[in-house]
């Protein structure tokens, strides 16, 4: 008799078989390019810190369509990140008063999208002259 | 039977005694309106070919015997209305990620090794000790618990967790959600001794939180919600341990 | 294998990602939008604003918090991608490279803020 | 061929009854080794179907002796009364003991355990987990054996033969499914928990294991089955697949209602219907409260008055409702969401807004292997326990919620017999054991798998369906002389087609075909002694009604029927008697 018949491994590229294995591999790479733009706010605070002019300078070069290009890149990665977080707040940390659990949506507006515009609004304002 | 609608089954083969590749084998059934995947394989059975491997037993979708890919999907074949996939063909396969024992039967030993890994039991001294009434557990208590405790142990979580294939000594998300119930619930003390078995790199460590196994459940079990309480519980314990190590019991 | 080191890095993962998701986005507009296309006039203005608000203890710890621990964030989830993608027999050197650079990121985060 | 397994005691199925015993085994004795053989994995087991609850008593306005009561006057006074008293006394720690093991029971507030109203009984006793009790139960036990050592499983493994020298049963030989070798499980103590045989009706809450296996092993082995004639059906099934609607859904407050919207019970001597929405309602022992048989029957006379309604996607079967609506919601989430998961699932309809149909489904079996209060059999080192045993304490009628407790009070007490009597009794030569089983092996393989039918032409499924469909006309609801013989007849012209069963499949690997085969010849054997049993009994008690004797006659018959094999003939049927210890025989009365 032969063995228990093993299908052959998926490879590199099994995150292609099913929807969410893609959403969820799109969501581990959207750390990849955060990590990208934590390595440019560094170079941020560097030149930050290295007085006005060379901020200004700086600046300056952040205008170019290419840094605007990364940033909007930066940018839905950052979102994506952040949606992706959130959204599981209700399985990883349910609301319970009594036998009652709020509703997912509940939890995740309360605990997550809330929050999030809250503290994006604090920074603008605590950022703004 | 004389049904009403005609559909093709596409029906994974696999005979371990005849030294063959597996194949797709075709059949064509006439069905009823309110006929589930799982009736027209017991069709095609009892009447055209009785050498089809596969199991079922209560056809209620509570025994979690019936898992199998259909289309591609993780399911109770006892709870997939054939009408559903009309006009087809429907495409049945064992569950993805397990070994093939023939046709649409998988080898479950390795999983019921992992159930028993988690010591999925009440663990405290006076558990036999009957003669003072039950523990009480108020409402609240048994809903810290109660989806994770809902498990029909049909395997659909691990057909649809990739890292079933990418690790495969992963504990696997029904046996950590079980090690997880138990650790909610408010009766247990036996924390401490599951944590062993539940945090290494093949327990709770090797999830991603990919989530598909909470999607496929279908018994709502979450089992990815149970392992990020029990990611949350053991980092607590580690650093708990960090703190006061060695035989320091909390 | 038993309690391994996996629940500390995950639990600096867990909170680089709540504190990631939170500010993160805004970060990314300030930094990339907002500063860039203000008017040079007005930069100015930004800019000692800024040094003011960065000048206070309590932002200067939110600030190291929020890139020290996305540092470590995107280190666990770059590390487990990797693995997942096929490297699984580099588990060692990928966890080393990836947990290392989060480090150097944490210490260079913490001196630069430090120093405004 | 053969390889031989030694143990202490094996345990046959791993429900609800044979998970208890092996616990018990474990427990009592951990020098021992038990092996634990079931043709399914122990969580795929029926017990993971029921749904309503397991009565025990534990609040302060129930009694004990009210229990009895209710189970003796349900049984139709059949029962044995020192095996009622075992049961119910022993339920409550039972109950406990499955709690302390974790099976998560519905609460009071204050975390005491709550209880609710179910068919027959006169006080409120069922302890329940919602509506999934018995997938709790199955589950709390399977996941609480795994932290014996001592216990072996053999997961499906199939029972074909029991393995007896010297006058005594010493083992079971058993096909592991997935090669398909024979296999000698020896052990001092066999036992039996199989389960029931309400798969070899057409129309059955039953899963497609029930096929009452482990009767026809100890009827083959010469041990009696008792008061097999007893089939309950459960008055509210789904049309179509016959799914079970539990009868806590009227024990919570649901009614029955026929075709013109009226309360028909209280045409049958149930008591009067209180409103809905009346504090007192539901009241126990009344209209839907009253037991199984009354109902099912009222329904037959409900469909013969044409007040019942046809269903046309199901092949125009009669059915009523049953009316969840005025619940509400939240109160069905919380008490019963397993059947309206089921309902919307399975019949298309949410019962929160719509009456659900319902008609009366073969539910259980209440006869079985002949045992004595401690589980013995007639023959030595063979115990039963659960729904393929006869105690009795179901006589004529099984109460609702009396089955899950059964399976624990006698898995148990089955099991400390065996234990005990493990090491009294001289093990049986192994090699003589091993001898039988490879003999069972060679006449499989030369009656079913080599070919040798090749010409008989047989569909297996084609006897087992047959057979289903004679039994449900011939021994349904109401009989008569007519109708069993019918059925009588049809058993034995099946069980010569039987002999000429042919395979398509002749391999060893998962031969479930092979399986179904032999599943199907101890489902002629059981049917054979329900129907010879029936035709046996020309009185009408319980479940039993013969439209030819329609009156309980205790004069002749207080007495169970014992059906003991013959080769190639009608069963021989004999009586026992009852065992009346304190309840004499008396009027059933319900709704007064």
């Amino acid at each position: 008799m032969n063995p228990p018949y093993t299908p052959p491994p998926a490879g590199p590229a099994w995150f292609l078989q099913r929807k969410n294995w893609l959403l969820f591999m799109i969501r581990e790479l959207t750390s990849a390019v955060i990590a990208l733009y934590l390595v440019f706010f560094l170079v941020f605070l560097a030149r930050f810190g290295g007085g006005a002019w060379v901020f200004e300078e700086f600046l300056a070069l952040l205008t170019h369509p290419l840094s605007m290009a990364g940033h909007a890149l930066a940018f839905a990665a950052a979102v994506w990140h952040s949606v992706s977080w959130f959204n599981t707040s209700a399985q990883v940390m349910p609301i319970r008063i009594g036998t009652w659990r709020m509703p997912g949506v509940a939890t995740i507006i309360i605990t997550g999208y809330a929050p999030w515009l809250i503290i994006s609004a604090l920074v603008f304002w605590a950022a703004l002259p | 039977m004389a049904g009403e609608k005609r559909i093709t089954l596409e029906i994974f083969r696999y005979n371990p005694e005849d030294g063959g590749e597996p194949f797709f084998q075709s059949y064509e059934v006439e069905y009823l309106n309110h006929w589930v995947v799982l009736d027209a394989i017991n069709w095609i059975k009892d009447e055209i070919d009785g050498t089809i491997a596969h199991r079922w037993t209560c056809r209620m979708g509570v025994c979690g015997s019936c898992g199998m890919m259909v289309n591609g999907e993780p399911k109770l074949s006892c709870h997939s209305l054939l009408r559903d996939y009309a006009p087809g063909p429907v495409r049945v396969e064992p569950l993805q990620h397990f070994p093939v024992e023939k046709d649409l039967m998988i080898d479950k030993s390795g999983f019921m090794e992992r159930l028993a890994e988690v010591k999925p039991y009440i663990i405290r001294d006076d558990v036999n000790d009957t003669g003072n009434g039950e523990y009480l557990q108020t409402p609240a208590q048994i809903a810290a618990y109660h989806e994770h405790s809902m498990c029909i142990n049909c395997m659909l979580c691990y057909a649809g967790c990739p890292v079933m294939s990418l690790e495969p000594a992963f504990l696997g998300p029904a046996a950590l959600a079980l090690g997880q119930r138990y650790n909610l619930d408010s009766r247990d003390k036996g924390q401490a001794e599951r944590v062993d078995a539940m945090s290494g790199d093949e327990g709770l460590w090797g999830c991603t939180f990919v989530g598909e196994c909470s999607v496929v459940c279908p018994k709502h079990v979450d089992p990815a919600g149970a392992i990020q309480k029990g990611k949350i519980a053991a980092a607590k314990q580690w650093y708990a341990n960090f703190i006061k190590p060695k035989g320091a019991k909390k | 294998m038993s309690r391994s080191n996996e629940a500390f890095w995950w639990s600096l993962f867990a909170a680089g990602g709540v504190l990631g998701a939170l500010f993160i986005p805004v970060l990314v507009l300030l930094t990339g939008f907002w500063l860039p296309t203000a008017d040079p006039v007005e930069a100015a203005e930004h800019y000692t604003h800024l040094v003011e608000l960065l000048g206070r203890w309590p932002v200067k710890i939110l600030l190291i918090a929020v890139i020290g621990l996305s540092c470590f964030m995107c280190a666990h989830r770059i590390r487990h991608t990797l693995m997942d993608l096929g490297l699984r027999g580099h588990a060692r050197a990928i966890s080393l490279a990836c947990y290392g650079a989060a480090i150097l990121g944490a210490l260079a985060s913490v001196l630069l803020v430090a120093r405004i | 061929m053969a390889e031989t397994f030694e143990h202490d005691v094996v345990v046959v199925g791993g429900g609800g009854a044979g998970l208890r015993a092996a616990i018990a085994v474990a427990e009592r004795n951990p020098e021992l080794s038990v092996a634990l053989l079931s043709k399914v994995y122990p969580m795929r087991s029926h017990t993971v179907t029921a749904e309503g609850g397991a009565a025990g008593v534990i609040k302060s306005n129930d009694d004990l002796e009210t229990h009895c009561y209710d189970t003796v006057s349900g049984a139709d006074w059949l029962a044995d009364q020192d095996a009622v008293e075992i049961l119910v006394n022993d339920a409550p720690r039972q109950l406990i003991q499955l709690e302390h093991w974790g099976c998560p029971w519905s609460r009071e507030r204050d975390g005491s355990v709550a209880v609710r109203s179910f068919g027959g009984m006169k006080n409120q006793r069922t302890w329940y987990a919602a509506d999934k009790s018995g997938f709790h139960m199955l589950h709390t036990l399977f996941q609480t054996t795994l932290k014996y050592p001592t216990i072996t499983r053999y997961d499906e493994h199939y029972a074909a033969k029991l393995l007896i020298e010297d006058g005594r049963c010493g083992g079971v030989a058993a096909l592991d499914l997935r090669t398909g070798s024979m296999r000698a499980i020896t052990a001092n103590s066999v036992i039996l928990a199989t389960g029931g045989a309400g798969y070899v009706f057409a129309f059955t809450t039953n899963g497609a294991i029930k096929t009452g296996d482990g009767m026809a092993l100890a009827y083959r082995a010469g041990v009696p089955l008792k008061d097999m004639e007893f089939v309950q059906y459960h008055p509210t099934g789904l049309p179509g697949t016959g799914i079970l609607i539990t009868e806590a859904a009227r024990g919570e407050g649901g009614i029955m209602l026929n075709r013109h919207g009226r309360r028909y019970l209280q045409d049958y001597d149930l008591g009067q219907p209180l409103e809905v929405t009346d504090p007192r309602h539901p009241q126990n022992r009344m209209m839907e409260l009253g037991p199984r048989d009354r109902l099912s029957q009222a329904f037959h006379y409900e469909r013969e008055k044409g007040n019942t309604f046809k269903m046309e996607e199901f092949e125009d079967v009669d059915a009523v409702h049953l009316d969840i609506r005025h619940l509400g919601e939240k109160r069905i989430d919380e008490r019963l969401p397993f059947v309206r998961e089921l309902c919307r699932d399975y019949q298309g309809i949410d019962p929160v807004h719509e009456p659900i149909p319902v008609r009366p489904v073969v539910h259980y079996t209440m006869g079985g292997i002949d045992t004595d209060i401690d589980g013995r059999t007639a023959l030595p080192g063979l115990y039963a326990a659960g729904e393929c045993a006869c105690v009795s304490v179901n006589g004529a009628n099984r109460l609702g919620s009396n089955s899950l407790v059964e399976i624990l009070v006698f898995g148990e007490r089955a099991a400390n017999t065996a234990t005990e009597e493990a090491g009294e009794l001289k093990r049986p030569n192994p090699d003589a054991l091993r001898t039988q089983a490879k003999d069972e092996a060679k006449r499989i393989q030369q009656t079913l798998l080599n070919g040798a039918n090749a010409n008989g032409g047989v569909r297996p499924a084609h006897v087992r369906n047959k057979l289903r469909k004679v039994m449900e006309a011939g021994c349904g609801i109401f009989r008569d002389a007519g109708t069993i013989q019918t059925a009588c007849d049809a058993l034995a012209e099946l069980s010569e087609q039987a002999a000429r069963m042919t395979l398509d499949d002749h391999g060893g690997a998962y031969n479930t075909q092979l399986i179904n085969a032999l599943e199907i010849t101890g489902m002629l054997e059981v049917a054979s002694a329900m129907a010879h049993s029936a035709h046996a009994r020309t009185e009408s008690r319980g479940s039993h009604q013969r439209t030819d004797y329609p009156e309980r006659d205790d004069a002749q018959f207080l007495k169970h029927t014992l059906a003991y094999r013959q080769e190639a003939a009608a069963p021989r049927i004999d009586w026992k008697d009852v065992t009346i210890t304190r309840w004499p025989p008396g009027e059933r009365t319900y709704g007064r």
